[in-house]
């Protein structure tokens, strides 16, 4: 049938027809084939070769990296702040627009999540990496030890510690709990030790209406909180910039700017995977082209924001008549780093226009390509602004480029394989989409509330 | 099927459990090395009533407390005792010119700068970091000197607990 | 404890039966869905969940314990003053307060919805039918065994496809 | 050699935590250490031993500190009157010479096959015994000859003496900068043929034609201590009075208030001119008067008017010159550098001494009778007999001792020619060079710091040379090869009544020493005090000079330069770092960048921008550069400091050979130079050929440590901070007073009243801090190699300086502006800065907060600390440093056996992945508490001083107290020139600097 049929309009069908088909399909994509193990076998390779290079620089010290004074941060810390940011349009999509109530989410919200969780421990690696002394990554935490000594809770980088554990942890929680009623339907389609798996797992979930009952206002709890989290998280990490005394960090803006690009950001990673997914897990029915078109309005809407970002920063360091300010945007207009901050101009703020046209948003195609170049965008955003600033600082005599070594490439590389492999174990092991939810959606027979209307937009 | 949660449960729980009594009860050896002469402290000064700075010179101007020369022990060993195996390894260590390999009981790390001349000036005791030596015949270390250790003292006494006091 | 397990193909039936038990009350009762049903919750069980309380209590706890922590271990060491600020610098110390109020938050919340959806179940064990996470609607009614009967009766009569006595 | 653990078996202890009562080393009677009681060593005390530093003739005082036996630092000895407390950069490092992983483990022999292989001493004596032997018997005269370093005292006495019994006289002194064209100008005007001394710190006004004496220009110490004096005392209003005449804008002509960057060759018209101006303006002394007619007709021709051409310097400016230099009376003309000893040296010479005497300062600023050791030195001449009769085979045994001539004397005058035609080369060189290449035998001699000596730099000051430890390898002290080898020569040992050379130094301080300078001593009252001292100091009377007319011996006419008209006069000028290439080997000195281009690990040629541009010359383009004697092949360096139509090459750097530091790197500028001897005074003809540049087409990487400001369009900031008004004003002009104004300030922290959130943190005890007065600071590098040596800072080579990687806790930034030379430019003033930059241990540091883990805290006596221990890298610390003064660990840091012996033990070696920095060198602060408590006091101001600020020649680092409202430091900081790097960050630093005066209005205005 055509992607744009959608299974309400099959009634008469009985209810439980429906239903059965909904479990058929989306259980279905549960079986993938040859291709799957190939990308997951490469991932692994991957990951081999990242954990390989990370060895070479445990062992040699972080002169195998391309840092060096005056840039003492650089890919690490940059790939940090652009996961974490990849992290958050799973608990905006799943979070805040649940509690907006557009239904529209439930087909991408699961997927979001999971990659939610996925890039958070993707970027909880790379501050450890990034550590002179990695093997003592755990001073960070504050913990009683015989020396008396505790962290410093004045330093951003404490901050982050909290912020990034709470977020895991909630992410993670909110993951599992809108998953436990799919769990059980996994439970009661499968045998044997998957079974018995499926059983612990889904925590023995029966069904009962008083179960939904706290079922539903734990969900609504959860995602009350986790809004202001996702907010917060990432002000925190844009404010390990932004309290520090370095030109072009030390600016009141980057809490909002980062958290607009976080979330810019996190939709385009959501297309990225969703889009291939969809076509190769056949959910071209259940995830149809209004629902990436509403992902494409909400990218616009961000990409604005983050555009006006950047005019407001260069504004600010006009306006301050801060020469150092000044000469640090300089160096990003027309010095040194024009060429990588005009690359990210052209994806950030150019190439996200093209969604003002209603056909360029409902061509799969071509939102996939705008979602990669976004990813790319964003990552070379946060690289102009790190180590950008970091080279052009108070004192000219002191400044100095910096480029990413081999060793740090491969690192990045093994992360992201790091990322795919947790997400495809996902895709292949729980529901793409959520079982429950889609059935609830489709018991409501009002078009208002039809979860596969593509309408309610925040 | 909700029972295998409790069972998994019940399982994580114990293995914690049983970890944690593990981690409590490994008991340490105290550290007493075999030294290449069986020296006996307790024989010198609680017998013989020779006092610390007798031997361990430095100790009052220097950071180091200091061991005595070959020369120094044999000042006696030349009439005390002269037949005991042990004073015959000395002679022959004296003989070979070579230095006595006295094993370290007591070890600080090198970012740790500690002095025991200034010590000393504040009346802390011998005692009260290396324990009785005058009572044992092989000394035994009683202290693992952690930081933690050093700091009560400094505390409980007053002194500077600046971490420059030391690390530098 | 005895009663009868209905099962019901139609949402509709489910609701009308309910309904009418309700009016009847016949024994306490428990509905089965594979799908969150607010209407189905109002009538088998109406008034809110409880869970709320705990995320209070836990966000609360959890400010608290970051003021505290921050606040009592840099106590420890009042020399290690950094960048000329006072040992106790409020503004920093109220991130990981705030983090932690939501950490802890979320967990009361969770533990919420382990206790009264998880565990109460677990206490008092229910019929069950694997149907009900796939395609089909149950209703229990519990009742003394004299009366499985007449249950069973009002089931049939409101659509119940198939029925268990216990 | 010894391996580690003998050599510290011998000293009896192991290490840092001394396990052993340590035996002091052998003639332990005579070892009396400085300051701990003489009777024995402590472990884990440092002793200090007076010694003086041989590293260049100047013999400035030493004290080397040593730890469990071992050298760990050298310091100026503050009783000697050269240098007084301070060394040089040179200094500094000379512990790496001594422990230098390179030098010789033991004597060597050349075999059948030409290839040098290892013998022992017994072998090697042996050897040169049996060949002595025969010659001594044969009784024939002027066989054996002696090229070596300058020696006085006992070691001369010695070493003449020995070569007598051989029949020889032929003892050269030789040292690559010889001042022979001075000595030959005094011969002529004052009949007397010695080296004048200088009194700077009692001239007004000084007149410098090219002579580097901040550098290494006769004892740079000890002149630079008295120009920093000399500067001290002159007038704020009009605070030039010190101009500089060169080719070159050497670390000297930058501290300069004005340069003239002349043409080379029209220095002497110049000088004449200003005497014909002086005369003119009828502002001659005097003393001259009787003199007046001949002097008048010498100089008539040369009239400023008539000299502008040749010289380009304004008559407006030359009039000035000429009225300054008399009227701020006593004023010092200082002639002739090396790199101004053309045909006309001793002219130039002649010319200076006129100037001084119509200016009447002979007697004053200029004073005669108190000979120099440089007196001393063979002329290159007499070089050139010796090697015509090397040639000649008249030669049959040479000796080199502490001298590289294949290296450092113009390849074209043959003398690695010649060698070969000397049966029997003999090298006491400790290291690997180009003339041990070529001896047969090699009987390395210990490094100054172990062996016994004595030195006198100049009458009246004789200094002692003790070893301050046992040798690190199997070398042996030269006077006791000497001696051992006379007494296995018959007819010899009768000659030589003592075996060693430490009888022969006791017996020569007691005869030729005691007896006449402390005849009413015992030895034993007058000993113990040498050695205390440092040696014996007494004031010289200086003796009264007449001047003679030379008017007929002063050679007029231009000199002339060999090579094409259209090629670059060549200009040689001694390394500030390397002097003539002997220390090229050395970590530090490479590694810690040249004063002036601030470039690392390399040679290269300096090449004016100008012309630069015609040759279309690039940065780092590899060129030929060809002499009619010869070509070298070297990178070129931009470098506006210069004439334009000269190119300038250091000497140091093209050492070949097995030097793990200094091989392969630059050339040797000696390949170029005419073997001529200048005709009047004997001495090398250092300027004289012209040179071609041709582009070999491959480029290379030249590393500089410091950004330069042409690399980047925003004005260098500390550099405008010192010029004019703090940078920081220019931007947050709200928060500051006028510090260039002279508005008075009280302390360092609130030269304005701090805007703070917070209150400001208590100091009860001490608030360390520092004063560096910029007016003082020449940039000369001293105490940075200081700080390498106290504080085992790393080096860590080219290729990590150039990806910036670089370890140094203290750096000397230099701020050079607008290229001040262009084609036309007669007087320029150099507008150069040298800022030492380390950590400011900010009252409100922006380091300290954000570290996660208290790794850096502010403490209570204002020290920002750094806990190596407690370092995990998270490195935010650096970012948020606006200074830019910490360093990271970014790989182990490896000290090749056996440097590591040099190591600070007071100080924790840093591991990879941890964060360092400058401590104000918090171990002395801990020891001076020490020591104040064992003496049971108070601290008091002085009580402790930082490394950096122990050896400053020019006394522009103070460290002290600011909670002490009486410490010389709090004084100091009250001085309205103080300002605070960035002041607008308000991170209130604890270093305060003081502002360098500079002339505000062009010179020839009045």
């Amino acid at each position: 049938m055509s992607s744009t049929d959608r299974p309400h309009n099959l009634s008469p069908d009985p209810t439980t027809t429906r239903f059965g088909r909904v479990n058929r399909d989306i259980l279905g994509t549960l079986h993938p084939g040859r291709l799957y193990f190939a990308a997951l076998a490469l991932c692994l390779l991957g990951i081999g070769w990242g954990v390989w290079s990370w060895v070479q620089q445990v062992n040699n010290g972080l002169a195998v990296t391309g840092l060096h004074n005056p840039v003492m941060w650089g890919a690490y810390i940059t790939t940090f702040v652009f996961w974490v940011g990849i992290a958050h349009s799973g608990t905006l999509i799943s979070a805040v627009l649940f509690l907006f109530r557009a239904r529209w989410r439930t087909a991408i919200s699961r997927a979001a999540e999971a990659m939610t969780v996925f890039a958070v421990m993707t970027a909880g690696l790379f501050p450890i990496i990034h550590l002179g002394r990695p093997w003592l990554f755990y001073w960070l935490l504050p913990y009683p030890n015989q020396r008396g000594l505790w962290v410093n809770f004045r330093s951003p980088l404490l901050w982050d510690v909290f912020a990034i554990g709470t977020y895991f942890t909630v992410s993670v929680l909110f993951f599992y709990l809108g998953l436990v009623p799919d769990l059980a339907i996994l439970r009661d389609n499968s045998t044997g030790w998957k079974r018995r798996i499926f059983s612990i797992a889904s925590l023995g979930w029966s069904g009962s209406t008083r179960e939904w009952k706290h079922f539903n206002s734990s969900y609504l709890l959860m995602a009350a909180l986790a809004t202001p989290l996702v907010i917060s998280v990432h002000s925190v990490v844009s404010w390990d910039f932004a309290v520090a005394i370095v030109p072009g960090w030390h600016s009141t803006l980057f809490a909002p700017y980062f958290v607009a690009g976080a979330i810019f950001s996190g939709l385009a990673m959501v297309l990225t995977l969703i889009i291939p997914a969809r076509k190769i897990l056949h959910l071209e029915e259940y995830v149809t082209p209004s629902h990436l078109e509403n992902v494409a309005k909400l990218i616009l809407f961000t990409s604005l924001i983050v555009s006006y970002s950047y005019v407001i920063e260069f504004f600010f360091a006009w306006y301050s008549q801060n020469p150092f300010e000044q000469t640090v945007f300089m160096s990003r207009l027309v010095g040194d780093y024009a060429p990588l901050f005009w690359l990210m101009v052209v994806c950030n703020c150019l190439t996200p226009m093209l969604f003002f046209i209603p056909s360029a948003r409902r061509n799969t195609a071509l939102l996939f390509v705008v979602s990669l170049l976004i990813n790319v965008g964003m990552w070379t955003e946060r690289f102009v602004i790190i180590a950008g600033s970091l080279a052009r600082q108070y004192n000219t005599t002191t400044w100095g480029d910096y480029g990413p070594s081999w060793v740090e490439w491969s690192i990045l590389l093994g992360s992201l394989c790091w990322f795919l492999f947790w997400f495809l174990l996902f895709i292949r092991h729980l529901p793409g989409l959520p079982i429950a939810e889609v059935k609830e959606a489709m018991i409501h027979g009002s078009p208002a509330r039809n979860s596969l209307s593509a309408e309610g937009q925040p | 099927m909700g029972k295998y949660v409790w069972t998994a449960a019940a399982g994580v729980l114990l293995l914690s459990l049983l970890a944690g009594a593990v981690w409590l009860v490994q008991a340490e050896e105290p550290y007493a090395p075999d030294q290449p002469i069986a020296f006996d402290h307790k024989v010198h000064v609680t017998d013989y009533n020779i006092q610390c700075f007798y031997c361990h010179s430095y100790v009052d101007r220097s950071p180091f407390a200091g061991v005595p020369s070959v020369e120094r022990c044999m000042g006696c060993h030349l009439i005390v005792a002269r037949d005991s195996p042990e004073i015959e390894k000395l002679r022959n260590y004296q003989q070979s010119g070579e230095p006595v390999p006295w094993i370290k009981v007591y070890a600080l790390p090198r970012f740790v700068h500690f002095n025991h001349e200034a010590h000393l000036r504040a009346e802390v005791q011998c005692q009260s970091c290396h324990g009785a030596v005058e009572s044992m015949s092989k000394v035994t270390r009683v202290n693992d000197l952690q930081m933690g250790w050093c700091l009560d003292c400094h505390r409980s006494e007053e002194a500077s607990v600046d971490c420059l006091t030391c690390h530098y | 404890m005895s009663g009868v397990l209905g099962i019901f193909e139609q949402r509709e039936d489910l609701l009308k039966a309910v309904k009418e038990a309700r009016t009847e009350n016949l024994g306490p009762l428990e509905a089965f869905s594979p799908v969150l049903d607010e209407d189905l919750i109002e009538a088998v069980s109406p008034g809110k969940s409880p869970v709320r309380r705990l995320t209070l209590l836990g966000g609360v706890t959890g400010g608290i314990c970051g003021l505290v922590l921050t606040i009592w271990t840099t106590a420890q060491w009042p020399l290690l003053i950094t960048g000329g600020k006072p040992l106790i610098s409020i503004p920093p110390f109220l991130v990981i307060a705030f983090e932690l109020t939501i950490l802890f938050g979320a967990l009361g919340t969770v533990s919420g919805f382990l206790y009264w959806s998880i565990w109460a179940r677990h206490r008092r064990p229910l019929p069950y039918d694997t149907r009900f996470t796939q395609d089909h609607f149950g209703l229990w009614i519990e009742c003394p065994s004299v009366d499985t009967e007449q249950v069973v009766k009002f089931l049939k009569e409101r659509g119940a496809t198939e029925w268990e006595i216990r | 050699m010894i391996k580690r653990r003998d050599f510290l078996k011998v000293m009896g202890v192991s290490g840092p935590a001394a396990l052993l009562e340590a035996c002091a080393p052998p003639q332990t009677e005579q070892l009396i250490p400085y300051l701990v009681s003489p009777d024995n060593i402590v472990p884990g005390v440092p002793a200090y031993y007076t010694t003086q530093c041989r590293e260049c003739p100047a013999g400035c005082g030493m004290l080397a500190k040593t730890r469990e036996g071992r050298v760990i630092k050298a310091e100026g000895n503050p009783n000697h009157p050269v240098g007084q407390g301070h060394l040089c950069i040179r200094g500094q490092a000379s512990v790496q010479s001594l422990y230098n992983p390179d030098r010789f483990r033991g004597p060597l022999l050349r075999d059948e096959g030409g290839q040098l292989r290892t013998t022992d001493w017994e072998q090697a004596e042996e050897l040169l015994t049996s060949r002595l032997g025969q010659i001594k018997a044969s009784g024939s005269e002027q066989r054996v000859a002696w090229m070596g370093r300058l020696l006085t005292g006992s070691m001369e006495q010695l070493t003449r003496q020995w070569l007598q019994s051989l029949g020889s006289e032929r003892l050269l002194f030789y040292e690559t900068f010889d001042y022979e064209p001075l000595r030959r100008a005094t011969q002529i005007a004052f009949d007397r043929s010695e080296l004048p001394s200088y009194h700077l710190q009692d001239a007004r006004f000084l007149i410098s034609f090219g002579a580097d004496f901040l550098e290494t220009w006769r004892s740079n110490v000890e002149l630079m201590g008295d120009f920093q004096r000399m500067r001290k005392a002159r007038s704020t209003e009009r605070p030039d009075n010190f101009v500089h005449i060169s080719q070159r804008l050497s670390l000297t002509a930058s501290n300069a208030d004005w340069w003239i960057p002349i043409t080379p060759g029209a220095e002497v018209q110049l000088a004449l001119a200003i005497i014909h101006s002086i005369l003119e303006q009828g502002l001659a002394v005097p003393e001259v008067d009787s003199d007046r007619g001949w002097i008048e007709s010498l100089v008539e021709p040369y009239s400023p008017e008539a000299t502008q051409n040749a010289t380009g310097v304004e008559v407006s400016s030359v009039q000035e010159l000429a009225r300054r230099f008399s009227q701020d009376s006593p004023s010092l003309a200082l002639g002739g550098g090396v790199s101004s000893t053309g045909e006309q040296a001793v002219s130039l010479e002649l010319a200076v001494l006129l100037l001084n005497a119509v200016a009447g300062n002979l007697g004053k600023t200029l004073t005669f009778g108190i000979p120099s050791a440089l007196d001393q030195l063979a002329t290159y001449q007499e070089v050139l007999d010796l090697i015509q009769d090397m040639n000649q085979e008249k030669i049959e045994v040479l000796f080199l001792h502490e001298a590289n001539p294949v290296f450092t004397l113009p390849q074209s005058c043959g003398f690695a020619e010649a060698l070969e035609k000397v049966p029997l080369v003999v090298s006491f060189s400790r290291l690997p060079d180009e003339t041990t290449a070529r001896a047969d035998l090699i009987l390395p001699d210990h490094h100054f710091l172990e062996s016994w000596g004595d030195f006198s730099p100049r009458a009246g000051v004789v200094s002692i040379q003790q070893p301050a430890m046992q040798p690190v390898f199997d070398s042996k002290a030269t006077g006791d090869v000497l001696l051992s080898t006379a007494q296995n020569i018959d007819g010899m040992a009768s000659e030589f009544e003592h075996s060693n050379y430490f009888d022969w130094l006791h017996a020569y301080w007691d005869s030729e020493i005691r007896t006449q300078v402390a005849a009413e001593q015992s030895w034993e009252e007058f000993w113990p005090d040498i050695l205390r001292q440092g040696g014996h100091f007494q004031e010289v009377e200086p003796v009264t000079v007449a001047l003679r007319n030379f008017s007929t011996q002063i050679r007029l006419q231009p000199e002339g330069l060999e090579g094409p008209e259209d090629g670059h006069a060549l200009l040689v000028y001694p390394s500030a770092a390397f002097f003539d290439g002997r220390n090229a080997n050395n970590s530090w000195l490479q590694e810690i960048p040249d004063p002036v281009t601030q470039l690392v690990w390399d040679g290269w040629v300096e090449v004016h921008p100008e012309s630069g541009r015609e040759m279309g010359l690039q940065e780092g383009d590899v060129v030929t550069v060809t002499s009619p004697y010869g070509s070298v092949t070297l990178p070129v360096h931009l470098f506006a400091g210069l004439k334009v139509g000269v190119v300038a090459m250091s000497l140091g750097q093209g050492r070949s050979g097995e030097l793990r530091y200094a091989s392969g790197r630059g050339d040797n500028p000696m390949r170029l130079l005419s073997p001529q001897a200048e005709p009047e005074s004997g001495s090398l003809l250092w300027r004289s050929v012209r040179v071609t540049l041709a582009k070999t087409g491959e480029r290379h990487q030249l590393v500089s440590l410091q950004a330069r400001p042409q690399d980047h369009p925003r004005d260098t900031l500390i550099a405008r901070e010192v010029q004019d008004t703090p940078f920081a004003e220019q931007i947050f002009p709200s928060q500051l007073s006028d510090s260039a104004s002279g508005e008075e300030h009280d302390t360092a922290s609130s030269h304005h009243e701090p805007i703070d959130f917070y209150p400001p943190h208590e100091h009860p005890d001490h608030q360390w801090g520092m004063a560096i007065d910029l007016d003082s600071c020449t940039g000369c590098n001293a105490c940075v190699a200081a700080c390498y040596a106290e504080n085992n800072v790393p080096i860590v080579g080219k290729e990590k300086c150039a990806q910036g990687r670089e370890m140094s806790w203290l750096r000397i930034e230099r701020h050079l502006h607008d290229p001040p030379v262009t084609q036309e430019s007669a007087l320029v003033q150099p507008q150069v800065t040298s800022v030492p930059a380390l950590c400011q241990h900010c009252h409100n540091a922006p380091c300290e907060p954000v570290c996660p883990v208290f790794a850096t805290y502010h403490n209570p006596e204002g020290l920002n600390a750094q806990v190596y221990a407690r370092c995990v890298g998270t490195r935010y610390c650096s970012n948020n440093c606006p200074y830019k003064v910490r360093r990271f660990n970014w790989s182990a840091s490896e000290f090749p056996e056996p440097l590591e012996l040099q190591l600070n033990p007071d100080v924790t070696v840093r591991t990879s992945g941890v964060m360092e920095k400058c401590t104000f060198c918090v171990q002395r602060i801990q020891a001076g508490k020490n020591r104040a408590g064992r003496e049971e006091r108070q601290l008091v101001d002085g009580d402790i001083t930082p490394a950096c600020a122990q050896t400053c020649p020019a006394e522009a680092i103070l460290f002290g107290d600011l909670a002490d409202p009486d410490s010389r430091l709090s004084q100091r900081v009250a001085d309205p020139r103080g300002y605070h790097l960035l002041e607008g960050l308000n991170t209130r630093p604890a270093i305060t600097y003081l502002k360098k005066l500079v002339p505000e209005k062009p010179f020839d205005e009045e």
